[in-house]
């Protein structure tokens, strides 16, 4: 069904890729161990964890798991549906408010 | 077979790319993702399910931590060793991330040097992921050792709000076992490659299917530390 | 054909029995007429789809009954009819949905003059807190209740000292002003639930959920438990009483504020001899 | 029929792989999907019998209250949730992708067999134990639990809830257990259809049927972790006492060690996976139906792209409306306007559906056979139990009819009988190609019209008790004030129906015994259908489906009635004639 060459296309990359990405996920990971060690806080703070992880999660997916010299059908596939966990999460975070303020009010807590 | 020949783009023979390339894998006849092989497609699909799994962990994890009002206890503290008299921050979690990543970088070699035919380098590569992934494990033991002797149960812990313990076991344990069978998946492929399994059916897509798996768990980590241990 | 007869029987005998029937709704006793005409919106569009869709089914299996030598069309598809019924039916979702948006607005959107009133709902039965003269309730905390303090009331709090408690199930409300129910549960879910009111919504155990309604009319209504919550989920029932203000009133003020409670119990606990 | 079948020289004696043959391996330990496929089904019917039994044990006590002694509340309770739980989980979700899924598939798409069948084969053993499981909480202490299929917590795992001891926990680990084998069989469908088609067999060639098992597929595989991760947290909370979901509590008088928990978490995440799975059992169904109406109408679908981008549409929409179900849950009330907006969204899709089915009729040459009558069953009791199912949607009309008897007669209209009717008609269409007999007709027409019929008469009133404010999962409401006698008249004629029509189900069961030695033979193509699994080598399909030679597809599976043409069907596996000017949509690719 696969013909090896079109595989030898894909994956004979040079090591020396592997080994750059890896350096580079060994200092984001470093970075992002800085914020805490340094305590930014607040926004920075956040920013900054966000920032690092999705670069790192970038990076894993498209080098190490080879998505970026994958067909746009595949791509599309695996990463459109994780969509709906955004709306989950966006909408679980309104909710989650909502019942602070409302413990807060009438629970006498916070 | 050379290197060289990645670059060049729309020859002849390959299909194309974008979203012509999209439209016309979609509408194909007999396979979809072309050349992808079963087994391929089919770890996809299941990381995919398993990404669901971890993101509803992390949402339920994070709609307890925001709606608690009890104070929810300091990571950066809690994680916080104390080495040759030196007391610092989260180290251990941090040793445990460049340990994962340093595995996912073994694994990724392993896979190109599958591709090269190369048996040898890669059952060696393969045997480092996992034993780097053994490590992991070993370190998160302790890690859990050391919680439980400072009173942190999932029912409360002496630090602040009880779903810190909760959260903390559920989500590190479900990990943990992701972790563990990756590295006895590994260590399976890892010896079918040393016998030359691969060899004699000509395809070596089981240690990139292997490769995908472990690099998921590697990435579920990323998030993991990110939102639990960093936030 | 006695499938076509019967698709035709079963579409005029649900509209004549939507006309006959003797199951309706039970006399509206709220401010909540708005919901009752949302209900017929839809009742009344839906019930024209639904005859087309039956009607037209019927007819087409009338006409287009295999015969001999009969052969049907070939005709992929039609754009422009699909288009035409695609459009339609955003207009009719469109007629349902803008009144039903409209109406929600109202119903979550309390008016300021609302006075508030505490629901309290436990296994298995019903319990309320009208907050006295200051007009605020006092705040509260599961983990105090017992037998002295069953609602949990913090005994910190000024503003609840003056809470006034009724234990018995029986709620009553002044007829024509607008209440705001605050619906809090010690153990498991519950839902409070008038029909003649047409409202309802759940007793949340860790938090506190709310609706409001203005009673229209004077009268005993039934509070059924809408949500299930154990073995005597059907028996969790409880009254709420529309009386005018001054009978209200009266009936308020037979009941007793914290304080009072609390100095109750403590006399009564002076009184036992120590152990 | 066999000399239309080109593209491939078969020999039925001929076969490239003569499969398993010591009976074992060929009726137990199978990796063929077909038995697999039959294996699925027969459980899950089995399993359905126990859910259909304990809805008569429900009826009875609201039909004719305190004349049965031994259904106490407790029992009760137990029925009801039991009862919808095996019903949607353990009987339709099953029999619907692992027996449909399994069975046609393979056959439709032109696959010899799901990519992977050990996983296929340990996909049902693993749904068998988590069956085996769910039943033995029947005969433990406390008994199964009586939380309600939606199972919230607190009250699912506190005393006062009947199988709060055991049941509950046999329940989640059954559930994971489900999970693990639907995630096992899922994989395999989704990557069969995805990468395993015949030559020729374009997706937008699909069968519709295959379409919506697909869809489906793919929905249960995102929306299960969700039920999956709830589950564990609330077997956390109810085993470790940790309190994912649990407040401070004080049940009957007693502090618990509770706190800090927030149950409308589980609401979230139990509909984040029970929303899409209502569509799960649903879609199948349309697909399926889809396939029996054109085929009996002997008529193309109308509309096929459409169809398909519906069901897309359906099963994209259907993760975000999952709160509809809460709207008097005390949720946010601003996620009111977000949810009525999106659940009503789905009704375009859904209405683009009926009209095709029913246009599809139009200026058809309908054979009123069993398929075809059950179809058109469908249609009806699938309309109005879409409709009624806007008034829920539409948040502030759901407010006086949530958690009424309103409900309960959307979902059984929906649901309860809409996709059995499919059910039924399915395994009248496909009955011949699975054991080469046609099931009888006589038993046939009573039992479709006692069913129709009946469960027709149960719900469309059940929706006006509702109206009243009859509320849902009562035990016993005779004291209501507000409630009408003839109310109580109305569910003693319901109970009435209901049992009738579970005694049908038996004839049915005999129609499917009964005909598998005496029915009439049917030869390879009954139906004069299209698709593949009637262009197999033999019947029923042997090991490898195909014989010798893979089928090579050339045109859309609704080739009927094509002007120019005799016959009044022309397979997918036949080539285009020359000078054939009628085109599906999707025939100008992939024939090479
Ligand atoms: C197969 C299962 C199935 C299906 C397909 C549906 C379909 C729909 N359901 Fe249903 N539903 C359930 C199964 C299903 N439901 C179950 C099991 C429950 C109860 C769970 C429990 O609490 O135990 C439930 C409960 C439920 C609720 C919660 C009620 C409550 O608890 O208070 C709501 C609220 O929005 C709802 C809405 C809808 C809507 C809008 C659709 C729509 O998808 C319907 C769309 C279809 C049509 C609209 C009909 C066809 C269209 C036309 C003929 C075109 C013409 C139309 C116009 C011009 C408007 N359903
Ligand atoms: C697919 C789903 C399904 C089906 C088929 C049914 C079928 C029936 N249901 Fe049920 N029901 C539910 C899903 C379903 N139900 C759910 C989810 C609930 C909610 C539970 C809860 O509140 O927690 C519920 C609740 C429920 C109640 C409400 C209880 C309460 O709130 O107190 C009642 C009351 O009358 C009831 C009655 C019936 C009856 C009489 C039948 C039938 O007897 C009607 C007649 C049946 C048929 C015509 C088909 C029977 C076929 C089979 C069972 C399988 C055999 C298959 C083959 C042979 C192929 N059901
Ligand atoms: Cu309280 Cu039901
Ligand atoms: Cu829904």
């Amino acid at each position: 069904m696969t013909t090896q060459s079109e595989q030898q296309e894909h994956e004979l990359h040079p090591i020396s890729t592997y080994l750059k990405i890896w350096g580079m996920l060994f200092v984001l990971s470093a970075l992002s161990y800085m914020v805490d060690y340094l305590s930014f806080q607040g926004y920075v703070r956040w920013s900054l964890i966000l920032i690092f992880m999705v670069l790192k999660a970038g990076l894993i997916v498209s080098v190490f798991m080879h998505m970026q010299w994958e067909r746009l059908a595949l791509k599309a596939a695996i990463l459109v549906p994780p969509l709906a966990i955004f709306v989950l999460v966006t909408l679980m975070i309104i909710e989650a408010n909502y019942i602070f303020s409302s413990r807060v009010t009438y629970f006498g807590a916070g | 077979m050379s290197q060289q020949t990645q670059d060049i783009p729309g020859s002849k023979l390959s299909p194309p790319e974008g979203w012509q390339g999209f439209n016309d894998d979609w509408s194909s006849d007999k396979e979809t993702f072309k050349s992808v092989s079963w087994g391929k497609a089919m770890m996809w699909i299941f990381l995919l399910s398993d990404t669901f799994i971890f993101g509803s962990f992390l949402t339920g994890y994070m709609a307890v931590r925001m709606t608690t009002t009890e104070l929810w206890p300091n990571p950066s503290e809690v994680f916080a060793l104390t080495i040759a008299g030196q007391h610092i921050p989260l180290i251990l979690i941090a040793i445990m991330t460049f340990v994962l990543i340093s595995s996912s970088g073994t694994m990724a070699m392993a896979v190109n040097f599958a591709y090269r035919r190369n048996r040898g380098v890669c059952a060696a590569l393969m045997f480092a992921t996992a034993f780097l992934g053994a490590c992991f494990v070993g370190m998160q033991f302790f890690e859990w050792s050391k919680l439980i002797e400072e009173g942190v149960r999932p029912w409360a812990n002496p630090f602040g709000a009880a779903q810190f313990g909760s959260t903390f076991f559920m989500i590190t344990g479900f990990h943990g076992l992701h972790v563990s069978a990756g590295v006895i998946y590994l260590t399976v492929v890892a010896v079918k490659v040393l016998r030359g399994d691969f060899e004699r059916s000509g395809d070596y897509q089981g240690v990139e299917i292997a490769g995908l798996y472990w690099h998921f768990v590697d990435l579920v980590w990323v998030f993991i530390f990110a939102f639990f241990y960093l936030w | 054909m006695i499938l076509v007869i019967v698709l035709v029987l079963i579409v005029v005998g649900s509209v004549i029995f939507s006309f006959t029937s003797p199951w309706w709704f039970t006399p509206l006793a709220s401010n909540w007429g708005a919901i009752d005409t949302t209900l017929i919106i839809t009742f009344v569009i839906t019930g024209i789809v639904f005859a087309a869709v039956v009607l037209f089914m019927a007819y087409a299996i009338f006409r287009y009954r295999h015969k001999e030598g009969s052969r049907a069309d070939y005709e992929p598809e039609n754009k422009k009819l699909e288009i035409w019924l695609t459009v339609l039916t955003g207009i009719g979702i469109i007629a349902m949905l803008a009144p039903g948006l409209i109406v929600w607005d109202q119903f979550i959107t309390v008016p300021k003059e609302a006075k508030v009133v505490e629901v309290l709902g436990k296994q298995w039965t019903w319990a309320f807190r009208f907050p006295g003269k200051d007009e605020k309730l006092g705040t509260v905390d599961t983990r105090l209740i017992n037998d002295e303090n069953p609602w949990g009331l913090i005994p910190g709090d000024p503003n609840g000292q003056d809470d006034i408690l009724v234990d018995d199930s029986e709620l009553h409300l002044p007829i024509g002003k607008p209440y705001k129910l605050l619906l809090r549960s010690t153990d498991v879910l519950h839902d409070f639930y008038v029909p003649q009111f047409r409202a309802k919504m759940d007793l949340v155990p860790g938090l506190v959920t709310y609706f409001w309604f203005t009673p229209t009319k004077i009268g005993e209504f039934e509070i059924l438990c809408a949500e299930l919550c154990g073995v005597a989920h059907s028996e969790m029932r409880g009254l709420v009483v529309i009386d005018e203000e001054p009978a209200f009133q009266e009936w308020l003020n037979e009941h007793p504020t914290f304080a009072q409670e609390t100095a109750l119990n403590e006399a009564q606990v002076s009184e036992v001899p120590n152990q | 029929m066999t000399d239309t079948v080109t593209g491939t020289t078969i020999s039925p004696t001929d076969h490239v792989d003569h499969g398993p043959t010591t009976f074992l391996t060929k009726y137990i330990w199978s990796q063929d999907h077909k038995v697999i496929a039959i294996q699925y089904a027969i459980t899950a019917i089995s399993v359905g019998m126990v859910a259909l039994v304990l809805s008569w044990l429900m009826r009875l006590q609201l039909g004719f209250p305190d004349t049965f002694d031994f259904i106490d509340p407790e029992g009760y309770y137990q029925y009801v949730t039991m009862h919808g739980m095996i019903m949607v989980i353990y009987l339709l979700t099953a029999i619907f992708l692992g027996g449909f899924g399994n069975y046609l598939i393979p056959l439709m798409i032109g696959a010899r067999d799901m990519v992977f069948p050990y996983l296929n084969m340990l996909s049902y053993w693993f749904y068998l134990v988590s069956v085996l499981v769910l039943m033995s909480s029947f005969f433990v202490e406390g008994g199964p639990t009586g939380a309600g299929w939606t199972l919230y917590p607190p009250q699912s795992i506190l005393p006062g809830t009947p199988g709060y001891e055991w049941g509950i926990i046999l329940m989640l680990v059954s559930l994971v257990i489900f999970i693990v084998a639907f995630t096992m069989g899922g994989l395999n469908y989704v990557t069969t259809i995805l990468q395993a088609r015949a030559k020729g067999m374009t997706l937008m060639r699909m069968p519709l049927s295959v379409w919506g098992i697909f869809v489906a597929t793919i929905m249960g595989l995102l929306a299960f972790p969700a039920l999956f991760v709830g589950g564990v947290m609330m077997m956390f909370d109810r085993l470790l006492g940790t309190s994912f979901f649990m407040p401070a509590i004080i049940a009957q008088g007693e502090a618990l060690q509770y706190n800090g928990g927030s149950p409308l978490l589980f609401q979230h995440l139990f509909w984040f996976f029970g929303h899409p799975e209502v569509y799960i059992v649903a879609l199948p169904a349309f697909g399926i139906v889809s396939d029996l109406i054109s085929i009996h109408a002997r008529k193309n679908i109308f509309g096929y792209r459409m169809m398909v981008w519906a069901i897309v549409g359906i099963g994209a929409l259907s993760f975000v409306v999952w709160a509809h179900h809460m709207y008097v849950s005390g949720m946010n009330p601003y996620f009111g306007f977000f949810f009525a907006v999106t659940t009503l969204i789905i009704a375009v899709p859904t209405a683009i559906k009926v009209y095709n089915w029913v246009l599809t009729l139009w200026r058809g040459d309908i054979h009123l056979t069993m398929p075809m009558l059950y179809s058109i069953a469908f249609i009806l009791t699938f309309v109005v139990g879409g409709l009624t199912g806007l008034f829920l949607g539409n948040v502030v009309i759901d407010v006086p009819l949530s958690d009424t008897y309103f409900v309960v007669a959307h979902f059984h209209m929906v649901m309860g009988i809409a996709p059995i009717l499919v059910v039924f008609g399915a395994i009248y269409h496909w009955y011949p190609k699975i054991t080469g007999r046609l099931l009888n007709v006589k038993m046939g027409h009573i039992h479709f019209w006692v069913t129709f019929i009946g469960t027709y008469l149960m719900y469309f009133p059940m929706h006006y008790l509702g109206f009243v404010g009859v509320p849902r999962r009562y035990f016993a409401y005779e004291d209501a004030v507000f409630i009408p006698e003839s109310a109580q008249t109305l569910n003693a004629f319901i109970t009435v129906i209901a049992l009738i029509i579970g005694a049908v189900q038996l004839l049915f069961i005999f129609n499917l015994i009964w005909s598998y030695y005496k029915g009439k033979e049917a030869g390879p193509n009954p139906w004069n259908a299209t698709s593949l699994e009637w262009q197999t080598a033999e019947t029923p399909p042997g090991h490898g489906n195909w014989g010798p030679t893979d089928p090579v597809v050339y045109r859309w599976a609704y080739d009927y009635s094509v002007p120019g043409v005799e016959e009044d069907f022309i397979p997918q596996n036949v080539p285009h004639a020359k000078g054939e000017t009628h085109q599906g949509p999707d025939d100008d690719k992939g024939d090479t």
